[in-house]
């Protein structure tokens, strides 16, 4: 094929004119994370005390740290006192260096309130965390992939197996200590028959 | 004449041999197939005695619609625990006396019809009128016979649906 | 397509389950690879002859460690990545990542790289709308509607190249507000579109929405109450369709969404013919979105003054949008360097999928093909 | 010439020669077909279908049977080797066999069977067997299910198919396919508009008896794959396509020769000639039709944009002019001659159209969940179907006995058979309902 004469102009850099500097809306440095106190908040201190290990605004966005072993309880409350009738994410981050590794965090949503609250639970390593699928169902799959990918176990899970990962995979890929390069070779050869290339 | 005879021979002992066929096969889709071969070339028997309309009706509902019907069940229920299924050996004392007993009646009707033993002539003329005579004999000598049967069919019938409804519920 | 049987023991009766007619139940596994199975969903399902006694859904085959890749990338190298998981929808990946660092950094696009963020991510909800259109008509049976809805999709696609140069996964956004003026005849381009699709729709309507066996097919199949709807964490049309009236576009809205009036359609039943008539009525939604907003695009800077190397400080954020699929959201833990401490995508596939065991029980084969399909999942988007 | 072969063997050699016509002509005609579809299929999704190979795809079939010998054989390991053999030779056998009764024309019919009818029905129905076996012996849970569909689906749909066809035999009084259109011409009426439900009933059951959409559940492929087909490849996939297509011109055939009159021209008794020849004007229409077809070709043949293209294309619109100059020829030539290939003409033209709307089905309508199916076969299709048979038998009475006017007379048929199709149709409604009812309860309680 020869050059197409009738080829738009690739679309390009636009005009400069239409960056003037100062025009657009500055960059504004977000606040840091501030204690948060609102109704929500004491009445999850009143019902909890000490299960409620703290509770911060971020990005204008509610954060409740919560004690693991109650946080089937606090979900239950949630769920049914505070009416956040969907989970909408439950998922961890791993910070290998703290002495409980693992922050669990729930993302839920209130429709009567139209409201977002994170609950956050904090895991060691070897230690299990309570299920809440039996709060709500959504979180069935939810926590699998949590296992999956992190090994953190859920005490009452009605099927807590593998979801992403191959049955037999060894290790859990999004710890912070499970290189991006690494693979479970053993399971690549078994199963792909080739010898993992990293 | 002489293909006449080959082919009677031909459908005659495809019919036995695949009867013999299927009561000896343990898997029973085979042993299925081989009953469709038994009436399709019994089906051949009735052409070549021009009886066109047996024939067809032979093929239409045994083989096209009863035997479709017992391949649709058998392939409804387990096949392998069937195929693991000893075949019930204790009766072969029985079995035994009795087809000995059958044998020696079918040779004696042979032996005893010895003279008439030939193959009947196929009619010099087509039986043009094949179907309506089917339809006369049934409808006017055999009105009693036809009506009884179908009576008979019909009760099977509602039998049939009575049963299945009763299992679903 | 492994074929399994189960073997019952012989003798142990109690080992056989028997079902009506007295055969054995089938095991019978549905995918990997499967024409309805919308890509490299397994689907195991334990079958009395037709009827779907119990089902599993195995995913994973598409895992490609998303999450993982984005702490071992800066913010803007991670951000072609999310256009790979919805696939079909990459505008609206992109929107909703962008947004997210953006919220993280706190910064803001400006208005009018919003409205063009809007305008793109609606005609890409049409896309999807119409390729789910023209696949689960297919599933049921239907061989004509998928070729009128690729028509009408190619037309988006077409305007999506002369944007930024690609079709599929567009990499449309930045972090910031856009990198693209939009091209000269946008305007016109979306507008005639728009104006066209109205047509098309109904269209496809005169094609289904009334047909006898199409009402067969889909009502009163793969029902999903609003509770379990709810409870499942079920997003996006199939909830609406259920009953409950929520779309993130208007309980929270990002972008440019609060400057346009729209409706969210809902519908009663939950079956699948509510969530296929859900979507019919969001593209015309989406469609009047479009041009509310290219009727007045306004004027000004497209690019937010965020600097070239993003250092947002150390906190998290949770930021979704309305994918075409359900609320996809991303939560994402900043430690202050260039790179993600964790990223983490709330896939509404992921958990409309979830709802499937609950909708397929005491279906028949063919209901699990219409079931797959109603709820509209991408496993590259499950799977990540 | 006709001293060389004895005398017994004579009257053996036209049908044998057909027969061997048929079986050669029809790989081709049903790769044709094929094409056919594709086109018209692509025609209503506003796309152009097969344009590569030839122009308009003309060589397409070719180039897919190629393919399709070439192409490895697979038997799937745990299969029952013979029967996974034979399955496909069984359907495709049988749907080559019926045509052996089929009357193409006034001349070409390999056997005039007095009992044709029931025949061609007969054998058609053993095509079953190829598909539950070949569905059996795959050892795959989607092949044995597309199989017990199929046995399920065609025993169902035969019966009102059945009786669909007894609504004509009655009017017709006889059961040779020759007797029947010569029963047309001499009551001056297509069948199909005397029973106009017994068309409609065959119609729907013979998409059912073929494995057509809106009934395709055997081979469904969004649901089980490729049904009975899902572990055949190469050529002996293609066995079953071609019985499929042979089946289909089956169905159309029988439906023509039933319902549509044979290969009777339309208007057959309005006979006014040319002035001054024995030419009748209708007659002119055939030769006329394939004249313009030839034209358009023509037409054509200069916009394609390869040399070959265009050689093809004009070499299909000499073909047409070819078949153009034989029909308006055979104006002229003996009675029976002119007779057998007009015949042959209409015959054709009818089954295709039938056909044609086979496909205009297909791509119009979803498909049927199994269960829809067998309400619609037994609890639809098949009183109907008995209705219109009892209306059928009345109507003879009233003219017989009473010296109605035979069309007058199956009037009250057709109203009644009317009344009872609303009837089940409305009966329907509340029979869906109730199974939403229930599929809601269903998964109410599935906790």
């Amino acid at each position: 094929m020869v050059d197409d004469p009738t080829t738009k102009e690739p679309p390009s850099t636009p005009p400069v004119t239409r960056r003037v500097p100062g025009s657009a809306p500055p960059r504004e440095v977000p606040p840091a994370p501030i204690p948060l106190e609102n109704e929500l908040t004491r009445r999850l201190n009143e019902r909890f005390g000490r299960a409620v290990l703290g509770a911060t605004l971020d990005r204008k966005q509610a954060i409740v740290s919560v004690e693991a072993g109650q946080l089937r309880e606090i979900s239950k409350y949630c769920r049914e006192e505070e009416s956040f009738e969907m989970l909408v994410d439950l998922t961890a981050v791993d910070w290998p260096k703290r002495e409980k590794r693992f922050d669990v965090v729930l993302n839920l949503y209130s429709f009567t309130k139209n409201e977002r609250l994170r609950l956050k639970a904090h895991a060691a390593q070897n230690e299990s965390l309570p299920s809440v699928s039996s709060v709500w169902e959504a979180a069935n799959w939810l926590e699998r992939e949590c296992f999956d990918l992190f090994g953190i176990v859920f005490e009452g899970h009605p099927d807590l197996r593998r979801i992403l990962l191959p049955d037999e995979w060894k290790g859990h890929p999004l710890r912070k200590d499970y290189d991006i390069l690494q693979q479970d070779t053993e399971w690549v050869r078994e199963n792909l028959g080739i010898e993992s290339g990293q | 004449m002489v293909l006449a005879n080959m082919l009677f021979y031909f459908f005659a002992l495809l019919a036995v041999g695949s009867a013999l066929l299927m009561v000896t096969r343990r898997n029973i889709v085979h042993a299925a197939v081989f009953l469709v071969t038994t009436l399709l070339a019994t089906a051949g028997v009735f052409l070549q005695l021009q009886a066109e309309f047996l024939f067809v009706t032979q093929i239409l509902l045994y083989a096209g619609g009863i035997m479709v019907l017992f391949i649709f069940v058998i392939m409804l229920v387990n096949l392998d625990v069937e195929m693991l299924l000893v075949q019930f050996n204790r009766q072969w004392s029985v079995a035994g006396a009795l087809a000995f007993a059958l044998a020696v009646q079918v040779f004696f009707a042979l032996w005893a019809g010895r003279d008439t033993l030939h193959l009947p002539a196929p009619p010099s003329q087509l039986a043009l009128k094949n179907t309506e005579t089917v339809a006369d004999a049934l409808f006017s000598h055999f009105l009693m016979a036809f009506e009884i049967a179908s009576i008979l069919l019909l009760v099977a019938m509602i039998g049939a649906v009575v049963m299945g409804k009763r299992r679903v519920e | 397509m492994k074929a399994e049987r189960e073997t019952a023991a012989f003798g142990n009766a109690q080992n056989v389950e028997t079902t009506v007619l007295g055969a054995d139940e089938i095991i019978l596994n549905m995918g990997p690879q499967h024409p309805s199975t919308h890509g490299v969903l397994r689907v195991k399902l334990r079958l009395d002859g037709e009827r779907v006694v119990d089902s599993e859904c195995i995913i994973g085959y598409l895992h490609r460690g998303v999450e993982k890749i984005a702490e071992h990338r800066s913010y803007q190298q991670f951000a072609p990545y999310v256009d790979r998981m919805d696939y079909v929808a990459a505008v609206s990946n992109g929107l909703g990542y962008c947004e997210a660092v953006e919220k993280l950094l706190g910064a803001e696009a400006p208005l009018r790289a919003r409205v063009v963020r809007t305008i793109l991510t609606e005609l890409q909800r049409i896309a999807s709308h119409l390729l789910w259109l023209g696949t689960h008509a297919l599933d049921i049976g239907a061989l004509t509607p998928i070729f009128y809805a690729f028509r009408e999709r190619e037309e988006i696609l077409k305007i999506f190249e002369k944007y930024c140069g690609a079709r599929l996964t567009t990499h449309a956004f930045r972090i910031g507000g856009l990198q693209y003026e939009t091209y000269d005849t946008f305007e016109r381009d979306v507008k005639r579109f728009c104006d066209d699709l109205g047509r098309k729709i109904d269209e496809y309507e005169t094609l289904l929405t009334a047909n006898r066996i199409w009402l067969g097919r889909t009502r009163g199949v793969g029902v999903l109450s609003a509770a379990d709807a709810i409870a499942l964490g079920v997003t996006g049309p199939a909830l609406r369709a259920s009953g409950v009236k929520w779309d993130v576009r208007k309980a929270m809205p990002y972008a440019a969404y609060d400057r346009y009036e729209f409706d969210i359609p809902t519908r009663d039943s939950g079956d699948t013919y509510d969530r296929y008539s859900v979507r019919i009525e969001e593209m015309r939604q989406s469609r009047r979105i479009c041009l509310q907003a290219v009727e007045d695009i306004p004027g000004g800077p497209i690019m937010a003054r965020i600097g070239k190397v993003l250092k947002p400080p150390p906190g998290e954020v949770y930021h979704s949008v309305e994918g075409p699929k359900g609320e996809l959201g991303y939560y994402i833990v900043s430690d202050g360097t260039i790179q993600p401490y964790r990223v983490r995508v709330r896939p509404p596939s992921f958990l409309n999928l979830q709802a499937f065991q609950r909708m397929a029980k005491g279906a028949m084969i063919a209901d699990v093909v219409a079931i797959i399909g109603s709820i509209d999942i991408v496993l590259g988007e499950v799977d990540r | 010439m006709s001293h060389l072969i004895p005398s017994s063997i004579l009257p053996l050699v036209v049908p044998v020669l057909c027969a061997v016509v048929i079986v050669l002509v029809l790989p081709l005609l049903a790769g044709y077909i094929v094409l056919v579809e594709r086109k018209v299929m692509a025609g209503m999704q506003a796309r152009l279908g097969p344009m590569r190979v030839g122009p308009h795809g003309l060589l397409q079939p070719i180039a897919d049977a190629l393919k399709l010998v070439l192409k490895e054989d697979i038997i799937p390991a745990r299969a029952d080797k013979v029967m996974f053999w034979l399955a496909p030779l069984v359907s495709v056998t049988m749907a080559l066999l019926a045509y052996s009764a089929l009357p193409i024309g006034p001349a070409f019919q390999i056997a005039d069977l007095n009992v044709g009818l029931l025949f061609i029905v007969a054998v058609s129905s053993l095509g079953i067997y190829g598909i539950v076996l070949g569905g059996w012996a795959s050892n795959s849970h989607y092949s044995l299910l597309g199989a017990m569909r199929s046995a399920a689906q065609l025993v169902s749909y035969e019966t009102a198919g059945g009786l669909a066809l007894a609504s004509v035999l009655l009017l017709a009084g006889s059961l040779s396919m020759k007797d029947i259109v010569q029963a047309q011409l001499d009551q001056g009426i297509w069948f199909a508009f005397y029973v106009p439900f017994g068309f409609f009933i065959y119609l729907v059951a013979s998409i059912a008896e073929t494995n057509r959409a809106p009934f395709d559940l055997p081979e469904a492929d969004s649901e089980i794959v490729a049904g009975y087909m899902t572990e055949y490849s190469g050529f002996r996939w293609s066995l079953y396509f071609l019985a499929e297509y042979a089946n289909m011109i089956i169905v159309a055939g029988i439906a023509t020769t039933l319902f549509l009159g044979g290969w009777l021209r339309p208007l057959a008794r309005y006979r006014d000639h040319f002035p001054g020849t024995s030419v009748e004007l209708l007659d002119a229409v055939p030769p006329l039709l394939a004249l313009a077809v030839a034209l358009y070709c023509f037409h054509l043949a200069p916009k394609q944009p390869v040399k070959i293209q265009k050689l093809v294309m004009a070499g299909a619109g000499g073909a047409c002019a070819v078949v153009a100059l034989a029909l308006a020829g055979a104006l002229f030539a003996p009675a029976s001659v002119m007779q057998g290939v007009h015949g042959a003409f209409w015959f054709l033209l009818k089954v295709f159209t039938y056909i044609y709307a086979f496909m205009w089905f297909r791509f119009t309508f979803p498909r049927y969940r199994f269960d829809q199916l067998m309400r619609l076969g037994w609890r639809f299709l098949i009183p109907l179907a008995l209705v219109n048979v009892i209306g059928v038998g009345i109507a003879i009475v009233l003219r017989e006995q009473f010296d109605w006017n035979p069309f007058l007379s199956l009037v009250p048929t057709t109203l009644a058979t009317l009344g009872v199709a609303m009837w089940l149709v409305n009966d329907d409604a509340p029979a869906a309902a109730a199974n939403l009812e229930a599929t809601i309860a269903q998964s109410g309680d599935g906790e």
